[in-house]
């Protein structure tokens, strides 16, 4: 197992310009070439399905991901990869929350107004986009997910950015996204999708309401395959560990954010994620 | 009636047709005759207004056809039918279909497109083919009949314009010397029964002399000959086309040959080569 | 002939047209009635409902326009000055643009006759020609204004968040921050980013004037700047350009080399054997079918994201198609020539060698130098899918919908290397064919 | 006749080495171009395999295992399939759709676009350049760019891939329809234009019988094509089969099945269509020959 | 040399060769004649091997040709060299590259597939061009080149396998009488001046008589006729072609009308008819 490796490739997760992030972690792909001594790559793919499908298939040795996706890529394959590190909110917390919104003028203010109304979802693999949305809103309206049974119409608008500008041009009348749900609704909170969309000038967050917000959820974490050398994992794991210390604009970059770095982390943080992702496959 | 006067087209600084004036009083049957090159051609698609002249202009009845532009022009071009050498006719249509192209100036032109010609055009249609002799042919294909009767096709897409002039830019002469006579009887009796002016050009001499009232005689773009069928003299013929090795009417007389000329004639002719 | 026959014949005529007529009829009415339907299948009348101008506009002005972020943090009072209030567009420490003036109360001129003022203790003044001022106060989560009830619908204002949208830009002030922007024309930062010394300089001054970084010569330090200008990043997108080429150039000629001995066991007179040609043309069919979109996602999972799973996925698709129409082609060869080198005594290579494949050169040719083109704008799209090339660029510049210009920028890029590469496989496609063997 | 060779100006030994000199110059061109090609196919694929994120050689033996998943579960569940299938049957149609009205408004545009861009039968001849400038354009955007443009300004569904389609389709249909009509016969039009026919009815009756035959097996040729760029701009957002097929195959495990009915219903759709269509294009042509 | 027993090719029932047996004891110029569907066609081809014959045999020089297979069958054809009515060249390759098609036999394979000669086959292509008068058309492509100098070039193909025979499948059938009778000299001058035996199918009369020193008649798959083209009487020809309406030599005969033959010989045609 303890065979050389030849490069190391790092992959990606969707949700910003592709390029954009690839610049992001240039800096981390830096420190990594230089700490194992081998070449890194870093990839982009399109969707969070393009990360897993290369963790799983040996084309990717490293990338951070979503709750769910750990879960989907754990029930594949459990031998594939194994959860190391796991980014620390500022106010030490490493939980995020899934927010259902709607348009202030459609009236919607909760859940019970979208009723026979168009309901969206992210990404089927993102955590706070899909996995739990659809388990717990279905526990507050009593009802499944499937289109016409409580909402009108449950749709895959493909991500967050999509699931945002969706709802607020009127596509659809509600949908969720991720946020820290700390810090002000009118900044669109502290960090997380919506923030990104208010930063980005896309949104006024006047024009939109919170309607539901799930309990809190663990923040994905950075996987590495299992079949690397043990030494390389140990080598990847202090890295980006020591990576906030080091480098702070690097972790800001990496992590999307404000972070105060990153803390060990273990397969049992989601246990329940990967429960919840089984209850769906089984239903 | 038919006024032309002064009548120039250019083609890129070569001049085809060169200062062309003639005057039709009544409507006759005319012959226009001239070498390969001579501009026949293009004064007849000047007429059509296919072409437009450079200088000069064509008047009919008083009214200036040269400038015309648009729907004003193909008005005129439905009043002055024009024969052609290839037949022009849609191969791929039925008869009837390419007979009543014949009225596409007068209809809608969405009408034309769905085929809603009025009744009484198909009849007359049928009644004009049956006057050429070809009536049991309307519902083929134009591409399965022979050249004869394509140009017989021709001839009844033109009456159906009902027009004031009929022109026939060489119209036997990718016909063999039967339908060729079939064909040029046809101009020829429509000119008779109907009253109407028929412009022809023509390859050969005896045609032009058979059936024509008034012959014109083209060299080089200009007018060298303007008189009647019996003006046109051995030596006239020799001007016209020019007296050279490259003109041989024997061999383009032979297509008409099967005519009942008088032999006399024929002896005429050769003695031209 | 006489009225009977000709009357006759007139009937016939016109059950002919009438005929013509229903048939002419029948395809337009048969179009209008698949339309109607497709009316309301794909909702067309609530189209225009759905159909948000707003974004249009959006992407009309912002694709050939730029902004400029001044952004007041309240908690600090710092004020920060950036090209689309991107970290990379930052003005360097100590500048700012010409339109901001003022130490102590910052005034940002937006437009002709719009002025606004960052004044002490987190409160601005807005000064709008033919409006009057509006003043605001941020305090905590609260933005105060001296707006009354009835507001204009180009302010839109809650007690947490005013935004004010004037022709040259916008206000939005929160609790957190005031941010002040600014549209102009241009593709702003195309050529340097502020941080490069050669910034703001045209061509002529960098050709002639003189040298502005002590370190390198101006114009190799004015290529490499531009070159690696993190803004537009010209040289990724040259890199993302060559890997959407590649893919399609080695997908496009692997097929054509992959499929040309299989046609051969595809065609009837090469392939004696009916199982063999049976098998062979099910493949081609199968390969073609199961469409490039499908080998690329089950590739995907094989080989990962990038240009080659991209290249893969061409190559296999293209492998039935050029197979089927190298084997059509391979039926038509003319005999005699075949049998012109046989009756020498030429051995079964040979034969193909100078029978077939001087004939089938030309067609085959043709035939891959037009599925380059095609696959270049293929190949855009896969690498949307798969990762790679200008495609996931381009897909994700117009997934994050904000930066239009970037949008702009790739599709230009896409349509100009789509227009070459068509002209290139053409006059390619023209020598080649016109080429002795 | 060999006193014809010697008084002419070459004597063998000349026409041998000038020969010689060109055979040489053959080999040289030809192997150059050759080895020119093999350099670019090889560096090419090192390049592709190096900036792909798994190598080549490993990723063969694993080119199975996709399939093999997703086919394992959808035989475990085999029972559900024709559930499956008419679950996604709609899709199907919505794909379908697209492809066939896009085909059916870019084949129009084409037709017209490729009449004015014809020598010979141009209606406005000097603008001809201008009409192929726009054909070229509408050719060369890919139809991704377009939808995805349009489905921001109006949002998801049908309509964006339809548009996108269409424009591409006329484009490339206008260019194909017009270098037909290049070689059509002008003397019907001819014949026509002397009767004092408007140009819509010269186009209408004397060139559409014409080429119509190869207009309709072109479109055929297209409509199979934009069956699969439908699917493909689905699988980027634009609805229809796609569309389904991207969510069933990102969720994973739990949704193979429908991942493989999708790939049923897509396959068998594009093979249905790609046999229909060249059966009856080549029923087209060969009646035109014929 | 080469002697032919009860050859026979039976296609799906048809016999097209029925028991054909001769003897060629020299190498002499033969010329076999027949009308269409004769089965010339068909016996040139089994002697080059490119049909199997069904029965009989064909052996040259002792050695049994008929059952030969693969390499030793190629060994034979290039001994044996054909040429054909349509000149079966490779139209876009250049001459010389055609000419040297006739030693691919000889040759490897790997080396002809790139077009690898040595450059004394390429000296000696050119010198037979030359020797057929067209050494200038070496570069062009053989489609550029007219239907004579195509058919030459097949011949020089054939020269270039330095074959014991040439056999000929109408040679002439497609060129017009100037090339047919440039074609046939130069075949005759090959028979006279290499010693080689050439065998062509003919489709006139006069051609046969003019050129070959011996001529087998065909009939129906069968030889009818065997000697000397003095003993080729009327009777005899009305024989081979079948004394019916659809004979008429007088129209092939035409295509060499510009031969310098004796009036007496075109009188004795004619007389034919
Ligand atoms: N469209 C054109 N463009 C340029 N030159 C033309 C054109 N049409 C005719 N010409 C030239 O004008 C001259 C007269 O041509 P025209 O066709 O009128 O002669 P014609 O008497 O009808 O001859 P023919 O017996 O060959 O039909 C010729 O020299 C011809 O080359
Ligand atoms: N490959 C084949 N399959 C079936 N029948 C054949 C084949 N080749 C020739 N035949 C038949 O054999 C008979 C003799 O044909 P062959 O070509 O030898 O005649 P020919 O004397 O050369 O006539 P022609 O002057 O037309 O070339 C004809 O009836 C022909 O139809
Ligand atoms: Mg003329
Ligand atoms: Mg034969």
């Amino acid at each position: 197992q303890d065979a050389e490796i030849t490069e190391f490739r790092i992959g990606i997760l969707g949700g910003e310009n592709a390029q954009d992030r690839l610049n992001n972690y240039t800096c981390l792909q830096d420190y990594a070439s230089e700490a194992l001594g081998v070449e890194v790559k870093l990839f982009a793919p399109a969707d969070y399905n393009g990360v897993i499908q290369g963790l799983l298939g040996g084309t990717i040795d490293m990338a951070w991901l979503g709750a769910s996706s750990y879960a989907a890529t754990y029930l594949q394959d459990p031998e594939a990869v194994e959860p190391v590190l796991v980014k620390q909110n500022m106010d030490g917390s490493i939980g995020y929350h899934s927010i259902g919104f709607a348009r202030v003028d459609s009236g919607i203010t909760s859940l019970e107004n979208m009723q026979g109304k168009v309901f969206g979802f992210g990404d089927p693999n993102s955590t706070s986009g899909y996995l739990i949305p659809s388990i717990e809103i279905p526990q507050a309206t009593g009802a499944s997910m499937e289109s016409g049974d409580y909402f009108g119409e449950v749709k895959f608008t493909g991500g967050h950015e999509q699931t945002i500008v969706a709802v607020f041009n009127g596509d659809i009348d509600g949908g969720v996204t991720w946020a820290d749900a700390q810090g002000n609704w009118e900044d669109g909170y502290n960090s997380g999708a919506l923030r990104r969309a208010v930063d980005a000038g896309l949104v006024d967050m006047n024009e939109l309401v919170e309607i539901w917000k799930s309990n809190v959820i663990p923040e994905g974490p950075v996987v590495l395959r299992k079949a690397l050398p043990a030494d390389v994992r140990e080598t990847m794991t202090q890295l980006v560990d020591g990576l906030f210390e080091r480098d702070q604009e690097c972790a800001y970059g990496v992590a999307a954010g404000e972070t105060l770095g990153f803390q060990p982390v273990t397969h049992d943080t989601y246990l329940s994620v990967i429960a919840a992702r089984e209850a769906k496959i089984g239903g | 009636m038919l006024h032309i006067t002064e009548l120039t087209k250019t083609f890129n600084g070569k001049t085809a047709v060169n200062k062309v004036s003639f005057d039709v009083k009544q409507p006759k049957m005319i012959g226009v005759i001239g070498r390969s090159g001579a501009g026949k051609s293009t004064l007849l698609r000047m007429l059509n207004c296919l072409t437009t002249a450079s200088t000069g202009t064509i008047s009919f009845n008083g009214e200036d056809v040269t400038g015309l532009r648009g729907a004003a022009r193909r008005q005129w071009q439905s009043r002055c039918a024009m024969i052609f050498q290839q037949f022009n006719l849609v191969p791929r249509m039925d008869v009837v279909s390419n007979v009543l192209h014949g009225t596409l100036n007068r209809r809608a032109t969405w009408a034309t497109m769905f085929n809603l010609y009025p009744q009484d055009d198909i009849h007359k249609a049928i009644e004009i083919l049956d006057r050429l002799g070809i009536a049991e042919q309307a519902p083929k294909r134009a591409e399965a009949l022979s050249g004869g009767q394509q140009q017989r096709v021709a001839i009844a897409r033109a009456l159906m314009q009902d027009p004031d002039i009929i022109l026939a830019d060489e119209p036997i002469a990718s016909l063999d010397p039967m339908n060729a006579q079939i064909v040029m009887d046809a101009l020829r009796r429509i000119h008779e029964e109907d009253g109407r002016m028929v412009i022809a050009n023509l390859h050969t001499l005896d045609t032009a002399r058979r059936y024509c009232d008034r012959v014109i005689g083209m060299r080089d773009g200009r007018v060298v000959f303007d008189g009647t069928p019996d003006q046109l003299t051995t030596g006239v013929a020799r001007d016209i086309y020019g007296a050279g090795a490259d003109f041989s009417e024997a061999a383009t007389s032979t297509q008409i040959e099967t005519l009942d000329r008088p032999k006399a004639e024929i002896a005429k002719t050769a003695a031209l080569v | 002939m006489s009225t009977a026959e000709l009357d006759l014949l007139k009937s016939q005529a016109d059950s002919l047209f009438a005929r013509k007529r229903i048939m002419g009829f029948a395809l337009p009415a048969i179009v209008l009635v698949y339309f109607t339907y497709i009316f309301f299948a794909f909702d067309i009348p609530s189209l225009a409902q759905r159909a948000n101008m707003d974004n249009a506009v959006t992407i009309a002005s912002d694709s050939w326009s730029y902004k400029v972020h001044v952004t007041r943090t309240n908690r600090t009072g710092e004020i920060a000055y950036a090209v689309e209030g991107e970290r990379k567009g930052t003005y360097p420490d100590g500048t700012r643009p010409d339109w901001v003036t003022g130490e102590d109360i910052t005034t940002v001129t937006l437009g002709p006759d719009t002025i606004v003022r960052f004044l002490p203790e987190n409160r601005t003044e807005i000064d709008i020609a033919g409006f009057g001022p509006i003043t605001a106060q941020a305090t905590g989560r609260q933005v105060t204004t001296n707006l009354g009830e009835t507001i204009p619908d180009w302010i839109n204002a809650s007690d947490r968040r005013v935004t004010i949208t004037l022709p040259d830009g916008r206000v939005t002030l929160t609790g957190s921050k005031t941010e002040v922007f600014r549209y102009f024309p241009g593709w702003e930062l195309f050529w340097f980013t502020l941080d490069s010394p050669y910034h703001g300089h045209g061509i002529w001054s960098l050709l002639t004037g003189p040298q502005l970084d002590p370190q390198r010569g101006n114009s190799s330090g004015a290529i490499s700047d531009w070159w690696n200008n993190p803004m537009w990043r010209h040289k990724d997108i040259a890199w993302a350009i060559s890997e959407t080429i590649l893919m399609a150039f080695l997908g496009t000629f692997g097929a054509a080399i992959i499929a040309l001995p299989l046609a051969f066991l595809a065609a009837k007179r090469f392939a004696p054997l009916v199982i063999i040609r049976g098998i062979t043309r099910r493949f081609f069919d199968f390969v073609r079918g199961v469409d490039a979109l499908i080998w690329t996602v089950v590739l995907a999972r094989a080989f990962g994201p990038g240009p080659l799973t991209g290249s893969l996925a061409i190559l296999i698709t293209d492998t039935g198609t050029f197979g089927k129409t190298f084997s059509e082609a391979l039926e038509n060869v003319d005999e005699k020539q075949i049998e012109g080198i046989s009756s020498t005594g030429a051995k079964p290579l040979q034969r193909y060698r100078f029978g077939v494949i001087p004939q089938v050169v030309p067609v085959l040719l043709a035939q891959v130098f037009y599925f380059l083109e095609s696959n270049t704008r293929s190949a855009t799209i896969i690498g949307a899918i798969t990762g790679g090339g200008i495609g996931l660029m381009l897909t994700q510049a117009i997934q994050t919908q904000k930066d239009w210009e970037e949008v702009a920028y790739y599709i230009i890029l896409i349509i100009i290397m789509l227009m070459v590469m068509d002209s290139l496989s053409g006059w390619l496609r023209g020598r080649l064919i016109g080429r002795k063997d | 006749m060999s006193d014809a060779t010697m008084t002419g100006t070459h004597t063998v030994e000349t026409l041998q080495a000038s020969y010689m000199a060109q055979v040489q110059r053959r080999r040289l061109y030809g192997g150059l171009t050759l080895l020119i090609f093999v350099l670019l196919m090889a560096s090419g694929f090192n390049v592709a395999d190096d900036r792909n994120a798994g190598g080549f050689w490993e990723g063969l033996s694993q080119i199975g295992d996709y399939p093999a998943d997703v086919l394992s579960e959808a035989w475990d569940k085999r029972a559900d399939l024709p559930a499956l299938i008419a679950k996604f049957f709609p899709a199907l149609v919505e794909t379908v759709n697209i492809a066939a009205v896009s085909t059916l408004v870019g084949a129009v545009a084409g037709l017209i676009l490729s009449l004015l861009s014809t020598r010979g039968l141009a209606r406005f001849p000097r603008l001809i350049p201008l009409f192929r400038r726009i054909m070229d354009i509408m050719r060369a955007i890919p139809e991704i760019v377009i939808a995805l443009v349009l489905i921001f300004v109006l949002g998801g569904g049908p309509v964006p891939a339809m548009i996108a389609i269409a424009i591409h389709t006329a484009g490339a249909l206008g260019k194909m329809f017009s270098e037909v009509a290049e070689n059509a016969d002008l003397k019907p039009v001819e014949g026509l234009a002397s009767t004092g026919a408007t140009w819509a009815q010269r186009m209408w009756l004397g060139i559409l019988p014409q080429v119509a035959p190869n207009y309709i097996s072109y479109s055929l040729l297209r409509f199979e094509i934009n069956i699969r760029a439908s699917a493909i701009l689905g699988f980027v957002g634009a609805g229809g089969l796609g569309y389904e097929l991207r969510n069933a195959m990102a969720w994973g495990p739990g949704r193979f099945d429908e991942a493989a009915a999708i790939f049923i219903l897509l396959f068998g759709t594009i093979v249905f269509f790609d046999q229909l269509s060249s059966r009856y294009r080549n029923r087209l042509t060969e009646g035109h020959t014929a």
